[in-house]
């Protein structure tokens, strides 16, 4: 296990390190400056300007600086989101309010998706199933932005429910965005949850069960539920760094101090390092999900073995 | 004796060759398949058998050894024609009727398919021909040639993959298990028709399965195996006659027959593979202990052996 | 002897995008206290079908019970709710299944899955049902029960597996074992194991065993009656010793004749030709004529009634019509004949 | 059983020579795999209300903007923000042309005297609502079907490739996957479109440049599943090429789940785009899709709700359509549902 | 203050505004509880006044910290940390300023040196400074030669005579100097307190120093929120009445709606849509901003020239779309329709003459005319069809002008096409340098409180002309008006307003489209927020709470 874990581990620099280099070139070629008031500055302003943050080096010194830098744990300083500051703290101050509206929805979205799922597969072809097949499609077929304006409306201005925006109430003020999150996961979870328990429903093990004397709810919780995860699982993965990146639409309208606001901020102000400290620590984020993912297989599933591998 | 067309030597199929979890499906066997015959290879689940056929039709490379095909070596470096040449020579009939045809072809098509590679028909007319002929041939008719496989039944499923083996006209014919998978009233219907074609083509099979009865009926030899080596190998009738590997004695005791009187008085023998107590110093390998039958045996047991044999006569 | 178990004109239909496949077609037997029952038959015959409208087990959605009753301890068992039913599954009536790789969970200990049925239907608690568990574990002849029983199917061999299904399915001491192809799966060394601890075990509990297979070895071993059943009926049922040494329908005969028998010299093994009905539109006669090389024309008008043989030997086909004209059986179904007394080839009575 | 027979003709008894030609026929009528599974998803009312659905869509999207009067993109400043009216419905209290202005419930058309009627009502340039939102219906489906073209052509390849070679190639294929799934495909569809020139093309291939990488997931699982079956074995026993394999044995039977994944990846790219007009990376004025017209709308959700909710409720009759045609495939093309 | 030049949607930049009739409010009684809630568009980049380069820095900065003079509510520059006006020499080129007695909010006393070191650090190639070359470069002496390490920083052009003397050097005469003393890059810094935060310095509100009517609290230097309070340290804090000003950043005009109905709002700014939605609203707000608006054409795109070459294609576009329309309905904002360059209710001469008012409305609408010119064009270029693309930003409001720009042009000028190409800032400034489009939607705010501030945008080699518009006359003019005519405020008045109608007028160099106009819901018990053409946006030293409660 441990052995496993430190493969992986190796595994997830080199990925890293190559993820980074693909992320720094494609800043290089992305048009535009850093520099905010570029447009009124003479070029030799305009140079003065870049030399001090050192963007008129040969772009292979730029390359390996940033490389070591980032060895050292250092994703450099903001250029212009916030200028001068260290590009980790900016990362930080505003992980935690995407963490938290992130989990929330997430937890909220998976587990009642999975129910959804469930109640789907085990009436399948009753109105129960279509219903809650409808509601899934629903959840996914309104755009986040509109889902959570429509929250904001409703539940924040005319019932006065939760807040309407802002990060001040705590947990409050974090409802209404974990709802609007909550949908996406809601809905991939209910469909794949339902794909899954219909096939395992329909596999031997579970006529056993059935032979065993064993009830409805016994059948779906104790014996099919866990076979049905699997694939599930899979998709958790990337669908909470998804989540996380993906809530910048939620973010922006609930106005939460979240990293997925401030990244689409920093992309559209050209703030090269800002950019690519979060692609990093999205990154690192998606591998360390991944290999929890695949850790939890084996958990799930025992059939899996760590050290086998899978791919 | 008939000449030999394929020599196997020392075979050795490896998988996952380093890593921990290596397996040796096949450990070095050898033995020799004549022309005309049928040698049945019997043994339990995952000794080997598929292993080893595969790896005589190349769908392994083999860890080790060689197989010869009319003094050819089949392994190794090959250019396509030579390639194509031994795919016409030898073909395979696999265990299960369904997994082995492609459900999204048609049956004409997957009849075809050695046809088409090897460019056999003249033209479309002729290819169908072919194709007609040959579902005669195993007992269908040509409208089955426009219909899919999840069409048909067990039984016409196998056929149709025995079709397509005689598609390219071989010599050799490997059947991994050809009846494994059929129901009982269908399996009669496949032998009977390798039987047939065997008499009529003078067809050479390697008849792989662990239904010691039906191999018994249509082998010449049988070649017994045990964990990637072969145990024992002798006539069909010698073998059944005078078992002399604890694991063929094992193996046959274990057989129900469809006869109630016998089933009631029947007992099993079990085999523990403690019982040979062999050392490293003892050579163990195949020897033979009456003319055509081969044990594997260390020099302490085929003299025992030898003594049984003796004494019987 | 006591009947513990009455499947009267049982009718059952699946309903299909095909259309309605009429699996099975009225099909009676009993099953007695403590016997062994045989119910062999090609694949697609309804076998399985059979058992498992006994347990009900089959998919609610697209399953109708047509006709008949299953009489269990008195009660229809087509009747029972599904709480009832829950309650005589696994407990009263327990079942085995063909394939041991795909009928265990694969994630969950194999202890757990023992001791499911036992929580269930008896009153005990979880330390006892353990130890009830590894007794069982012990008694299917399993080494080393207590460390097994925290592992997970796939740690286990085929052979293994098939005994601890078997062990779940005699957890609580069912009066009826239903083993749908048990050994199919497993070659021929495991299987013979197998079939000696059910063997075993049957004596120990007394249970009256349902036993599915394709193969008239095993049959031959198992058996005490058999039932022979082709396209959604059965054809013949007896003795064991009947049905092998006497058989009266054709279809019967082709199975017996189709096996090799080991000493049996090269000649031509007898086939059934063709294909097994279609159920979504089964022959208006008898389902075997189109099949049979005995087939008259009645065959194809009319589905024949049971003829008795004898007390307990009944065969469904025209055949045994007074009226029809007598045939010959292929030779080697005259061989064992030979072997019965009371049959028409009997040889022992000659002389 | 009472052995009471009775009595039958005569020549009831008469033998019947048996007809083996008779034995082995086929009583079923002969279907492809493909009808067959046409006819199983058939029966799913679900997806067939969803196709005929979508047919209907594809049908107004190319229709639409010819039955109205108006051009998608033509401006009447005098008409802006009018409410749907349509003759008929009107009477039913719907789409009466009835909009608010400060609080109260006026006769928009009435008000600013228009005498024609737009369907859809018009939006803040004046433009005709109905046109534009089948125009767009146009342009999102254009963009969903060509990204999810590109994709599946991509991931198919990608896919089949390295399930087939498998080895080494599949190991460095694989990691090439992990590194591109490692990077956040937000980042890397916004770099590609402030990379390229704006426009449709930008946005399809921005989808596209991350998006196979899931197809390509499922095709490689499916081939190496396919790739140990016999019948691909049998195929090699009678020297079949690599491609002939490929393209005979394993692509259609991988055409299945290639298709079902497509289902889901087009409604997945419909949606993308709409995000990208959130974030302001959409199409190009005056070029409307269904995301920038949402876009445009939710903004006006309490003022013009028409404005959002007709592109709004086509996207969503498209998502649903899909999915529930992607399910009904899924259980059509799926062996196991077979009898 | 700085550049209107990104996009038109209000969204991000000036939220909140204000204009003079909103600042007169009920005029009740204050209330016992002075708390003003307001929402900003964007984050703070940067507290630091020399690193500032945005609009809600700026913002900030002019209410938590003073200059030499700030913009009354009259928007008329006036003394603040100088204790009145400044001796100014002959040749107009320095200025010696006496400064009042004002503390830093930890109590230690403002100095003439604060001054100087804050100067010399915004323009000390080290700092990294955009807006200090900007704004000193060519008026301070010689800032230019030390923006560029040609000279050392103390050689800038100011001295500290003593604590409270401070004398500054000019370039050249400049007659709007004043003004610029109350943007953000001229305030004073505390050099004690900035060299031992160092690297730190500002990078929360806990390490800066205010010296003005506010301080800043709550503010982690990346996060949504943060709070002004009143400074007791201000010399003028009598005249502050505010206790407290929370503010939170929304980006979502939605949303800030949302906010401001539900009463935790006490201001939103509203963009497009909202505009319109809430055009009747009673407690709308609007005001003009001097933000202009305009089409530029370039003349010339790699290395050839375009259509736009020809003077009658410019005039043909330029009359040849309806700007009323454009700014009743599709921007409906309180916008202005834009016949001039230089914004109206912008610059005032001494008699407090709006600028405007010289040369009036210049290539007004007029389908006719545009028409008539675009045919002349055509014949002239000697094609029947030309193919133009608009470049323009990315923002929702932007696409839906350029929209009807394409409509109008298309319709009004048969045989034009106009294809949009919409792309984001960044872009845009890439494409603007290269030269590489024909039309661009552009725009721009002034710097300082005068007229130049759009003029000289467009002398030939300029680095905002880039679209290669060069008029001798029009460029002599300009250099007159800086140079000759620097302290005859008549004269200069005179040869900028000629400037105005040579490049409207006679060259149509460009197209101006509308002058931005502002519409904002404001509470009815909000008085006195003060909105500026330029530098900080707004200021809320004057404004008070009355009626709430
Ligand atoms: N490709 C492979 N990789 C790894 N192990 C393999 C592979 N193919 C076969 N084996 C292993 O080799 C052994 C022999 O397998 P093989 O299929 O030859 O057995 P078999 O005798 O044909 O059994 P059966 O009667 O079940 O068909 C088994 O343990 C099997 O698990
Ligand atoms: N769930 C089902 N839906 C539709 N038809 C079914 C279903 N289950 C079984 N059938 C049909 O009922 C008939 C009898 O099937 P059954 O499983 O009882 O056969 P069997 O005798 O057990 O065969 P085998 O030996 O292959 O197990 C077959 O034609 C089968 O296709
Ligand atoms: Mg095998
Ligand atoms: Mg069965």
């Amino acid at each position: 296990m441990a052995r496993y874990i430190g493969k992986r581990l190796i595994y997830m620099f080199i990925t890293l390190a190559l993820i980074a280099t693909f992320t720094f070139f494609l800043m290089k070629i992305l048009p535009g400056s850093p520099i905010a008031s570029a447009d009124k500055l003479s070029p030799e302003q305009r140079a003065v300007v870049e030399a001090r943050y050192g963007l008129d080096q040969p772009l292979p010194v730029q390359y390996f600086d940033y490389m070591f830098g980032l060895l050292k744990g250092d994703l450099g300083i903001s250029i212009n989101q916030f200028k001068g500051a260290n590009v980790t703290d900016v990362i930080l101050s505003r992980m935690g309010p995407s963490a938290q509206i992130g989990f929330q929805g997430m937890l909220l979205g998976t587990v009642l998706g999975i129910l959804f799922g469930m109640v789907a597969a085990l009436r399948q072809n009753t109105w129960v199933d279509y219903g809650s097949t409808i509601v899934a499609i629903i959840g996914i077929s309104i755009p986040s932005f509109v889902f959570a304006s429509m929250l904001q409306y409703w539940l924040g201005l005319k019932w006065d429910l939760f807040p309407v925006a802002l990060w001040k109430d705590g947990f409050m003020s974090s409802v209404l965005p974990s709802i609007a999150l909550a949908m996406f996961p809601l809905a991939t979870a209910a469909r794949f949850i339902r794909t899954e328990m219909i096939e395992v429903l329909g596999s031997d093990y579970i006529t056993l069960a059935k032979a065993k004397g064993a009830s409805g709810s016994e059948i779906a919780f104790k014996h099919a539920f866990r076979n049905a995860l699997i694939p599930l699982i899979t998709v958790l993965g990337p669908m909470a760094v998804s989540i996380l990146t993906g809530s910048l639409v939620v973010e922006q309208i609930f106005a939460i101090p979240g990293i997925g606001e401030q990244f689409v901020k920093s992309i559209m102000v050209n703030d090269f390092s800002i950019i690519m400290g979060t692609t990093i620590f999205f990154s690192v984020f998606l591998i360390v999900v991944i290999l929890i993912v695949d850790i939890l297989y084996g958990v799930i599933d025992p059939r899996i073995r760590l050290s086998g591998g899978k791919s | 004796m008939a000449e030999k067309l394929v020599e196997i030597k020392n075979l050795k199929q490896h998988f996952n060759v380093g890593k921990a979890n290596e397996v040796k499906a096949v450990d070095g066997i050898s033995f020799d398949i004549y022309k005309g015959e049928t040698l049945g290879l019997v043994g339990e689940s995952g000794c080997g058998k598929s292993t080893t056929g595969r790896s005589i039709i190349r769908l392994y490379d083999a860890t080790d050894g060689q197989v010869l095909y009319e003094g050819e070596s089949v392994h190794g470096k090959k250019n396509k024609k030579d390639l194509k040449k031994f795919n016409r020579k030898m073909q395979m009939i696999f265990q299960d009727p369904y997994a082995s045809l492609n459900q999204r072809m048609k049956v004409m098509d997957i009849i075809a398919e050695g046809i088409d590679i090897h460019g056999l028909a003249k033209d479309a007319n002729d290819r169908k021909k072919m194709v007609y002929d040959l579902l005669e041939t195993v007992g269908l008719n040509k409208e089955h040639a426009n219909r899919y496989p999840h069409e048909f039944s067990g039984g016409q499923r196998q056929r149709l993959g025995i079709a397509r083996a005689l598609a390219v006209d071989p010599d050799f014919i490997i059947a991994d298990e050809p009846i494994s998978a059929l129901d009982v009233s269908i399996q009669a219907q496949v032998v009977n028709l390798l039987k047939e074609l065997q008499e009529e083509k003078g067809l050479t099979y390697l008849f792989i399965a662990h239904d010691l009865s039906m191999v018994k009926y249509i082998s010449d030899r049988i070649g017994v195996m045990y964990f990637g080596k072969l145990v024992e190998l002798a006539p069909a009738d010698e073998l059944y006659e005078n078992p002399m590997h604890p694991y063929t004695q094992s193996l046959l005791s274990a057989i129900p027959l469809p006869d109630p009187n016998y089933e009631r008085n029947r007992t099993r023998k079990a085999y523990d593979p403690a019982v040979h107590n062999y050392t490293d110093a003892d050579d163990v390998k195949m020897r033979e202990v009456s003319p055509n039958h081969f044990v594997n045996c260390s020099e302490k047991e085929f003299a025992e052996l030898q003594e049984r044999m003796a004494a019987k006569k | 002897m006591e009947k513990i178990l009455q499947v009267k004109d049982l009718e059952l239909s699946f309903h299909t995008f095909g259309g309605e496949v009429k699996a099975i077609r009225g099909v009676n037997f009993d099953l007695y206290k403590g016997e062994t029952l045989a119910i062999v038959g090609e694949s697609g015959s309804g076998k399985s079908v059979t058992t498992k409208s006994i347990m009900r087990l089959l998919p609610e959605a697209t399953s109708e019970f047509k006709n008949g009753e299953i009489l269990f301890g008195g009660r229809d068992l087509t009747k029972l709710s599904d709480k009832e039913m829950q309650k005589i599954r696994g407990k009263d009536i327990s079942m085995i299944f063909q394939d041991p790789m795909t009928s265990l969970n694969p994630t969950m200990p194999i202890g757990r899955q023992i001791t499911e049925p036992i929580l269930k239907h008896q009153k005990i608690g979880k330390d006892e049902a353990k130890k009830v568990a590894i007794d069982l574990l012990r008694l299917v002849g399993m080494p080393k029960p207590e460390l097994r029983m925290k592992q997970y199917p796939h740690q286990f061999s085929g052979g293994q597996r098939q005994r601890i299904v078997i062990a779940i399915a005699l957890a609580c001491n069912p009066q009826i074992l239903i083993a749908d192809e048990p050994t199919t799966a497993l070659d021929v060394t495991i299987q013979a194991q197998i079939l000696e601890l059910m063997k075993d075990l049957q004596k120990k509990i007394d249970t009256s065993i349902i036993f599915i297979t394709h193969d008239l070895g095993v049959v031959a071993n198992v058996a005490d009656r058999v039932a022979v059943m082709y396209g959604g009926k059965i054809v013949e049922i007896g003795t064991v010793d009947e049905i092998f040494y006497n058989p009266q329908h054709p279809y019967t005969w082709g199975l017996l004749s189709s096996m090799p028998s080991m000493d049996a010299e090269d000649a031509k093994l007898y086939a059934i030709p063709g294909t097994p009905p279609d159920l979504l539109d089964p022959p208006k006669g008898d389902a075997f004529a189109l099949r049979s090389e005995y087939a008259m024309k009645i065959d194809m008008e009319q589905p024949p009634p049971f003829f008795k043989v004898s007390d307990t030997h009944m065969a469904a086909t025209w055949l045994l019509h007074p009226e029809a004209p007598a045939v010959e059986p292929p030779e080697m179904v005259i061989e064992r004949m030979k072997k019965f007394p009371g049959s028409r080839y009997y040889e022992g009575s000659a002389n | 059983m009472t052995q009471n027979y009775e009595k039958l003709p005569q020549d009831a008894f008469t033998r019947i020579p048996r007809d083996t030609q008779e034995a082995e026929k086929i009583s079923k009528p002969s279907v492809s795999f493909w009808q067959d599974a046409w006819r199983s998803l058939k029966k799913n009312k679900g997806a067939i209300i969803s196709l005929i659905l979508f047919g209907l869509i594809v049908l107004m999207s190319f229709i639409g903007p010819m039955i109205s009067p108006y051009e998608p993109n033509d401006q009447t400043i005098t008409h802006a923000n009018l409410p749907p009216k349509m003759p008929v419905i009107e009477n039913l209290g719907i789409m009466d042309g009835v909009g608010t202005l400060g609080g109260r419930e006026v006769d928009m058309y009435e008000m600013k005297n228009v005498e024609q009627n737009y369907w859809f009502g018009t939006d803040g340039l004046g433009r005709d609502m109905f046109s534009r939102v089948w125009k767009g219906t146009q342009v999102s489906l254009f963009i969903a079907f060509v990204a999810a073209a590109i994709d599946m052509l991509i991931g198919v390849i990608y896919g089949g490739i390295s399930g087939y070679f498998g080895g080494r190639v599949d190991d460095v294929m694989q990691r090439i996957v992990e590194i591109l799934t490692g990077i956040p495909n937000l980042v890397v569809v916004i770099l590609f479109i402030l990379i390229m020139d704006p426009g449709i093309l930008a946005i399809i291939i921005a989808l596209t440049i991350t998006g196979w990488t899931g197809m390509s997931r499922v095709v490689r699982g499916q081939v190496l599943k396919y790739k140990s079956q016999e019948f691909v074995l049998a195929a090699r026993t009678l020297g079949a090429s690599d491609s002939r394999i490929i393209w005979k044995h394993l692509m259609p039977n991988v055409l299945g789940v290639v298709i079902i994944n497509t289902m889901f990846t087009i409604p997945g790219a419909i949606f993308f785009e709409a995000f990208l007009s959130f974030i302001g990376l959409g199409l190009q004025a005056p070029d409307a899709s269904l995301g920038t017209l949402i876009n445009d709308g939710y903004k006006l959700i309490q003022y013009r709700p028409h404005i959002l909710l007709f592109p709004a409720v086509v996207l969503s009759l498209i998502m649903i359509a899909f999915n529930l045609i992607g399910d009904g495939l899924r259980d059509a093309l799926d062996p196991k549902m077979k009898d | 203050a700085c550049g209107g030049g990104d996009d038109t949607d209000t969204g991000t930049e000036n939220t909140e505004t204000e204009g003079t009739e909103g600042a007169e409010g009920n005029g009740g009684e204050p209330d016992s509880v002075q708390e003003l809630n307001l929402i900003e568009g964007a984050e703070i980049p940067s507290m630091d006044s020399s690193i500032a380069e945005d609009a809600v820095a700026f913002n900030i900065l002019n209410n938590v910290n003073e200059g030499l003079f700030r913009l009354n509510q009259e928007n008329i520059a006036e003394p603040a940390l100088a204790d009145g006006e400044p001796e100014i020499s002959e040749d107009g080129l320095t200025y010696t300023f006496k400064l009042r007695d004002a503390n830093w909010s930890d109590g230690t006393p403002v100095t003439a040196n604060d001054f100087v070191y804050a100067w010399q650090r915004a323009i000390d190639p080290d700092t990294g400074s955009p807006y200090g070359p900007y704004m000193m470069a060519g008026t301070i002496k010689n800032a230019k030669e030390v923006s560029e390490g040609e000279m050392e920083v103390s050689e800038l052009g100011i001295k500290a005579e003593d604590d409270k003397t401070l004398v500054v050097e000019l370039e050249r005469p400049t007659p709007y100097f004043m003004s610029l003393m109350a943007f953000g890059t001229f305030y004073p810094l505390n050099e004690e307190f900035v060299t031992e935060q160092g690297d730190n310095y500002a990078s929360n509100s806990e390490t800066i120093l205010y010296n003005g009517p506010f301080t800043l609290t709550n503010w982690d230097g990346t996060g949504l929120t943060w709070t002004m309070e009143k400074n007791p340290e201000y010399w003028d804090a009598e005249t502050v009445q505010l206790e407290t000003v929370n503010v939170d950043v929304v980006k979502e005009t939605s949303t800030a709606v949302n906010l401001y109905q539900s009463g935790e709002k006490d201001r939103v700014g509203l963009s497009g849509e909202f505009a319109m939605q809430y055009a009747e609203d009673p407690e709308v707000v609007r005001e003009l901003e001097p933000t202009l608006f305009y089409l530029k054409f370039n003349q010339e795109r790699n290395g050839e020239e375009t259509p736009l070459a020809n003077e009658n294609i410019r005039k043909a576009i330029a009359t040849g779309f309806n700007k009323q329309d454009l700014v009743d309905v599709v921007l409906a904002n309180g916008s202005l329709p834009a016949n001039y360059l230089v914004p109206t209710e912008f610059a005032f001469n001494e008699a407090g003459e709006d600028f405007r008012d010289i040369n009036g409305d210049m290539l007004p609408f007029n389908a006719e005319e545009a028409k008539t010119y675009w045919e002349k064009g055509l014949e002239e270029i000697g094609e029947t069809e030309v193919t133009l693309e608009l470049l323009g930003g990315d923002s929702e409001l932007a696409g839906k002008m350029d929209a009807y720009l394409k409509e109008q042009l298309e319709t009004n000028l048969e045989g034009l096409t106009v294809n949009l190409k919409a792309v984001p800032f960044g872009v845009r400034l890439e494409l603007d340098e290269a030269q590489d489009y024909d039309i661009q939607n552009s725009g721009w705010g002034p710097d300082y409180q005068d007229p130049m501030t759009f003029i000289d945008l467009f002398v030939t080699g300029a680095s905002h002309n880039l679209m290669s518009y060069s008029n001798e006359e029009f460029d002599n003019l300009v250099e007159q008006a800086k140079g000759e005519l620097a302290q005859d405020a008549e004269g200069r008045w005179e040869a900028m307003a000629q400037a105005e109608k040579i490049l409207i007028e006679e060259d149509a160099a460009i197209a101006p489209i509308y002058q931005r106009g502002i519409m904002s819901l404001q509470k009815p018990y909000v008085n006195n927020i003060v909105k500026h053409p330029f530098g900080g946006d707004y200021s809320y030293k004057w404004a008070y709470i009355s009626g709430k409660e």
